[in-house]
């Protein structure tokens, strides 16, 4: 256990993508990896973790050894004290800022002592305030001897809720309100979350919806399905949505196969990617290319450049990037991809027309839109094209419960999300009518021909001016 | 051509308010309220006041400044609907998805007999009362005292005293002391089944009755149908309704940057290719940092282009109710002619 | 019973909305009409009725005094043996074409001997073809004595049941199943339900949704709720789901208020309010002018027209014809109407822009449509105009579910309508800043202007040229 | 740079259609079958045959003509969904939506240890070996002898022998016979409660366990919610996500008929004006009946306008199973550092 927190580091793809500066860049390919799923379970220093708080609110944190984790009004925390303690599991903060593994028993709280009474209603209990036996001092003293980890939260709960004068009246429903009305008062129990793809969705799509592309974790996993992502697979992506569909892909594939993203600007933005608490070696799967360098910039064009440098250091650096540059943009060019997966602010008829020569036969292409009315005419183009069959538009529906678990009636939640994006997907097919049987001609926008031999394993890339 | 204004706004559509109106002060979708209005009151919110004696005479939907000037709001006619919203809120209310449902399933029209129990804040009592009005009636009934002085003393002072007759009594123990009187029942109590009987009584002796059981849990509905069934009810049917708002806003199409861009100078890539040139002080490899939000120096957005897109709101209502119906079919087989 | 079933007589609004030729026509307003609640629950001779099928297949028949109503293999009856029996209940084909109320057992048939077994599970009953007891000739002679009225449906059924050797090792959802399908094969049970805008609606949205543009039930309760539809009000409507908007409207002001409706050609498509039952005067709150003659045409300009006949009966109905036509227009012109309601192919907003001058302050414009796309401007036009308040754009959204009562257990129906339709609403105001206090010019398309004096109760419509 | 074929289709992607692969014959969305490749082998549909050995080389996704050359399918890769697709309905399967969401809140990636029962058709089976090889291991469940037999075969057949184990049990009486190992747990079973307590012992003990129970019917989940809870389950919660198909389709956008077109002169209006100047026979007040259809008369329709619109389909499912999942903490507290 201890072995394996040690190993952890957290490193962000910025660093572990810089390549050794020597000639043409080896674009590394990780194909053993060791199994990965075991080591992430346990937090260690720099980890990050979805804090789940009493309130149910979710807080992305970072456990540096010497921080301090602040919960708000649920308490702080040292964070070294929780490393070498599995990931998803309560834990309590107590005393002065420690932190140990919550009981059992704060769980068994919902349930205590709640039959079900069918008969009470609550016709006479409209607008009447609390009668509580405890005073408000023995409810400090309680809440301070709780702090000092002198007596279990349950108990503190417990008794405030025997003392209620107007507990036994209630209906079941607001038996199980009022409980968890004081959990959320007097609990100090929080869940650290191992970050994981469906993890930052669902944290976000709460705190920060539009950093995401309001993306819900039930789109997102039939993203992933549709999108047939496995390990091993090569896929192309556009990922504006923060990179949570980046880091989805990389968590299915754990360091097998290879994502090229297409991007805007000169660096890719898919912050959310270091949350994972990843190896480095598992982001050596991530390749990306800006889409202004799909063809050759003349910045590229060394022979030709106004240097006014003369560091070789320098030089050496350019170089180094001119030929990963060419190096990325000869792995599109090769084609053969496993999946196109898309969310963009662009024309994505344009994107998809651009990107899809570069799928193999028989491969998706899957688009997200929180905005339905973008992919409209993409849909059409998709279906009417002899390129592409099945070109689906769908929409995920999601509803969660209120369970009798929670002491009172079974029902849907009262509040839901109203929308969590729409899909519109289809598979890469060969028109052999139109397409030759060996080679297939790829018109590149700016008139250019790619030619790309599909006969042996290996596309090779011919380019004519 | 006109209607005439009968006792109480509620009873029919005015052209313009008069005193003792209920008028739903209306400032936006979340803030409704409603005034009373009488010869010396006056409404207050935080931009001041806005006499009662100013509202007599306008058109229904006129739009009044407060008295400073600062702030308005629209005097709006009190539909069941409105009024529903501007409540403050009681007890659970009946939403507007489950109500127009529930009238639609219950047949309800002018000259229709009901009963509704309980009667809650009035919200249904007064729809049931627009629908079924001039020649229908409704007889609801409430358990709890506070709510049923408050539901009898609203529902006379809205000229609907002759359409509703509302009676203090508990149901589930008492029933309705009704027979062969009505045509459909609703049923908005916590344990239905105690008052079905009663119910079943209470329908026709010669008509095909409609009934509807409104529980918020699966557990009341399932122990419900076990009743509605050993009753003799038939075609009993559970529905769900739901409204999905939706929000409408107009964004850019952003046109693909277009590849090869860079070659062909657009700023963008010009502002690139120099700093390139020059190699000096930012050569880390992938160059500048840009903010995401910053788009415009790579791109050519063509100006102007718009799409209307919509989609839910974020969040919405999850569930309202489950809604149980049934038919009781007549009691007494008619005689043929 | 007897003498209600007499009063009614089917009509046509075609037949309905001719008024006495004589002079300007008084455009009838029908204010004293006999609760008609009680009246249409008996079924008479030229009913129409929705007749709900074993299959819970629907058809629209009209009971004429020699018909005989064909169910297809449910077999045929004569349809005045009906005649002053209630709508609303089931009845029973049986012996050579007769007819009678149905035994009441036939709903008990769903829960009979169907205890919950959890233990039974599907798993090896895949595949098995049914084994019974009873020979084909043994089944066919029950049949037989069940046509001629020997053997009640529920006992045959129930027969076969319990000879059916494969039945007790289903699971309670199969046998649900099995006794629902025998139910549908040997029952000749059918209910011919009285038509009402409701029953209507579900029987076209099954049978021919096109024809109703694809309005659901629940979609229609939205919109009367939102259009405070009642009983003596005035409305203004544009119909072009064939008048199922118009049916409901009718249905809610049974004889009270006024409905003027904008149409398309010379005459409206409002046919399905012919299957309402309902008396004549019922039709007299309905008025219809098409879009063509909201401005004076040049075909009633009577003085300079070129007259071609000499006959006095002709030219008293042209001379009525036109007159009506002024009236209506001026109907409209008066405005004041309590709400206006929109189906309609054509551009949603023009039609917004021109009918909504003639609404009263604080009454709602509702628009309903299967394809949101349409209503998205006008929805941006509703919400940024400074006469109307609180747009709104919804979908209605409805579920169905299995009952415990069908012997297995609950849950939504597997299949579910997709799409109800869309509604567009919001409330007319009265901006004092733009409009006068005591007249408010209306701007009419073709650069007329109206103005209505609005400080009456009655409008006064003062055309200038 | 692209992948090698292994042993059986379904474990990795390859490029060209090989002898013993399995293909997708697609004709439409609605007509998907399977074929498995053999040398001498035939498929035949409606439009003619397409020999197995002319398939062979072939391009994953080329469009095959028929022999006759009437008609043609594609050769689709088999992606578990597209193969699921392609089943004849032996039992009832899981679909997309399910699938996808239980393997998210699963936690499923690459070396997950999991188990499920009943296999059925293997169709979710397929699923959860895409996403858990090459070092994750699914130990699956059937009662039932003629459907184990047939998984078995095609687990093998599809080169998923390693990653898949499938034991024949009844393990709602049996258990599973596993302490210690898994990560995961999917039981779409009948009675699931009857299982849990194995099911408990199943999972690894110093680790956080997630299962999830499919249940079509409410009573199912309100009696598993009982047994997790009972078991020491935590995090219960209940979910129902299904899909919603659109269609898309281009509308004539039609302008409103002008006022005062009538005097304008346009065709339609011109016509009618003829024909009501002219008195003569058609003079029915309200005058010619036109069908619903033909507005093109009346009508100034600006060509070429179109507005693109979507519409859910008119029927969709509506309802699959509710899946209710819950927590299993670890049962020993890990040793700390």
């Amino acid at each position: 256990m201890v072995e394996m927190a040690e190993k952890m580091e957290v490193d962000t793809p910025e660093t572990t993508q810089s390549e050794t500066p020597e000639g043409v860049p080896n674009l590394p390919s990780a194909l053993d990896i060791p199994d990965i799923v075991d080591d992430g379970a346990i937090i260690a220093e720099n980890s990050w973790a979805i804090v789940q708080m009493p309130s149910d609110n979710t807080k992305l944190v970072q456990f540096k050894a010497n921080s301090v984790v602040n919960l708000g009004k649920f308490g702080s925390f040292h964070a070294k004290d929780l490393f070498g303690y599995p990931f998803d599991m309560p834990y309590e903060v107590y005393g002065d800022k420690q932190v140990r593994p919550a009981s059992m028993n704060i769980y068994a709280l919902d349930a205590f002592d709640l039959e079900t009474e069918e008969g009470t209603t609550n016709k006479d209990l409209v607008d009447r305030r609390e009668a509580q036996k405890l005073s408000q001092v023995e409810i400090e003293q309680m809440k301070a001897d709780s702090l000092k980890g002198q007596v279990p939260v349950e108990n503190l709960i417990k008794t405030i809720v025997e003392n209620s004068e107007t507990f036994d009246k209630k209906t079941e429903f607001s038996k199980a309100k009022y409980i968890k009305r004081k959990q959320k008062k007097f609990s100090k129990v929080f869940t650290p979350r191992r970050p994981s793809a469906r993890g930052l969705c669902e944290h976000f799509f709460k705190d920060n919806p539009r950093r995401i592309c309001e993306l819900r974790v039930d789109t997102l996993s039939q993203i992933l399905t549709t999108g047939n992502v496995r390990s091993g697979a090569r896929y192309l992506i556009v990922d504006e949505a923060g990179g949570l569909l980046t880091c989805a892909l990389v968590e299915r594939m754990q360091g097998r196969g290879e994502i090229l993203q297409l991007h805007d600007h000169e660096t890719n933005n898919v912050d959310l990617i270091k949350h994972l608490n990843l190896p480095p070696s598992i982001h050596n799967v991530l390749k990306s290319l800006p889409w202004t360098r799909l063809t050759p910039n003349d910045d590229e064009d060394m022979e030709n450049m106004l240097i006014r440098t003369t560091d070789e250091t320098r030089l050496d650096r350019l170089r180094h990037r001119i030929l990963t540059t060419r190096a990325k943009r000869a792995l599109l060019y090769a084609g053969g991809f496993d999946g196109l997966f898309i969310i963009s602010q662009y024309d994505i008829k344009e994107i998809i027309e651009t990107l899809s020569p570069y799928l193999a036969g028989s491969r998706p292409v899957v688009v997200y839109s929180p905005y339905k009315e973008t992919m409209l005419e993409s849909f059409l183009h998709l279906r009417n094209s002899r390129d592409f069959v099945n070109a689906q538009l769908t929409e995920s529906w999601i509803r969660e419960y209120q369970l009798p678990t929670a002491a009172s009636g079974t029902h849907p939640l009262m509040r839901m999300s109203g929308s969590g994006g729409y899909i519109l997907s289809a598979i890469r097919v060969i028109d052999c009518e139109t397409h030759a049987a060996t080679a297939r001609r790829v018109r590149v926008k700016n008139g250019k021909v790619a030619e790309v031999k599909s006969t042996g394993e290996e596309g090779v890339e011919q380019e004519h001016a | 051509m006109t209607t005439t204004t009968t006792a109480g706004t509620f009873r029919a559509y005015s052209r313009h308010i008069a005193l003792g109106d209920t008028v739903i002060a209306y400032s936006s979708p979340k803030t409704i309220t409603y005034i009373t209005v009488t010869a010396d009151g006056e409404f207050c919110n935080s931009y001041g006041g806005f006499p009662h004696s100013s509202m007599i005479g306008k058109e229904w939907g006129s739009k009044m400044p407060s008295k400073t000037g600062k702030g308005f709001i629209y005097l709006l006619y009190p539909t069941p609907e409105l009024w529903t919203l501007s409540l403050p809120h009681r007890t659970q209310i009946l939403y507007q998805p489950d109500i127009s449902f529930v009238t639609a399933l219950l047949d309800l029209r002018p000259g229709v007999k009901m009963i509704e129990a309980g009667t809650g804040s009035g919200s249904f009592s007064h729809s049931i009362a627009r629908t079924i009005a001039p020649t229908g009636h409704l007889y609801t009934f409430e358990f709890s005292r506070d709510r049923y002085e408050k539901a009898n003393l609203e529902f006379s002072e809205h000229g609907l005293g002759d359409i509703i007759t509302i009676q203090h009594r508990d149901v589930c123990v008492d029933g309705f002391d009704m027979s062969d009187m009505v045509d459909a029942i609703f049923l908005d109590l916590p344990a239905p089944w105690d008052a079905l009987g009663a119910a079943k009584r209470a329908f026709k002796r010669k008509k095909v009755g409609r009934i509807c059981c409104f529980s918020p849990c699966m557990e009341q509905v399932l122990k419900t149908c076990t009743a509605l069934k050993e009753l003799g009810f038939v075609e009993i049917q559970m529905y769900e309704v739901l409204l999905r708002p939706y929000d409408v806003r107009k964004v850019q199409k952003r046109s693909f940057p277009k590849l090869g861009d860079a070659k062909k100078g657009n700023a963008g890539a010009e502002k690139k290719r120099k700093a390139a040139e020059a190699v000096s002080d930012s050569d880390v490899p992938g160059g500048e940092k840009t903010s995401g939000e910053d788009h415009t120096t790579t791109l050519h957005v063509p100006l102007n282009e718009e799409l209307i897109t919509s989609k839910p709101q974020a969040e919405v209502r999850g569930h309202t109710s489950y809604l149980t119906f049934a038919t009781l079919l007549p009691q007494e087989l008619p005689v043929r002619r």
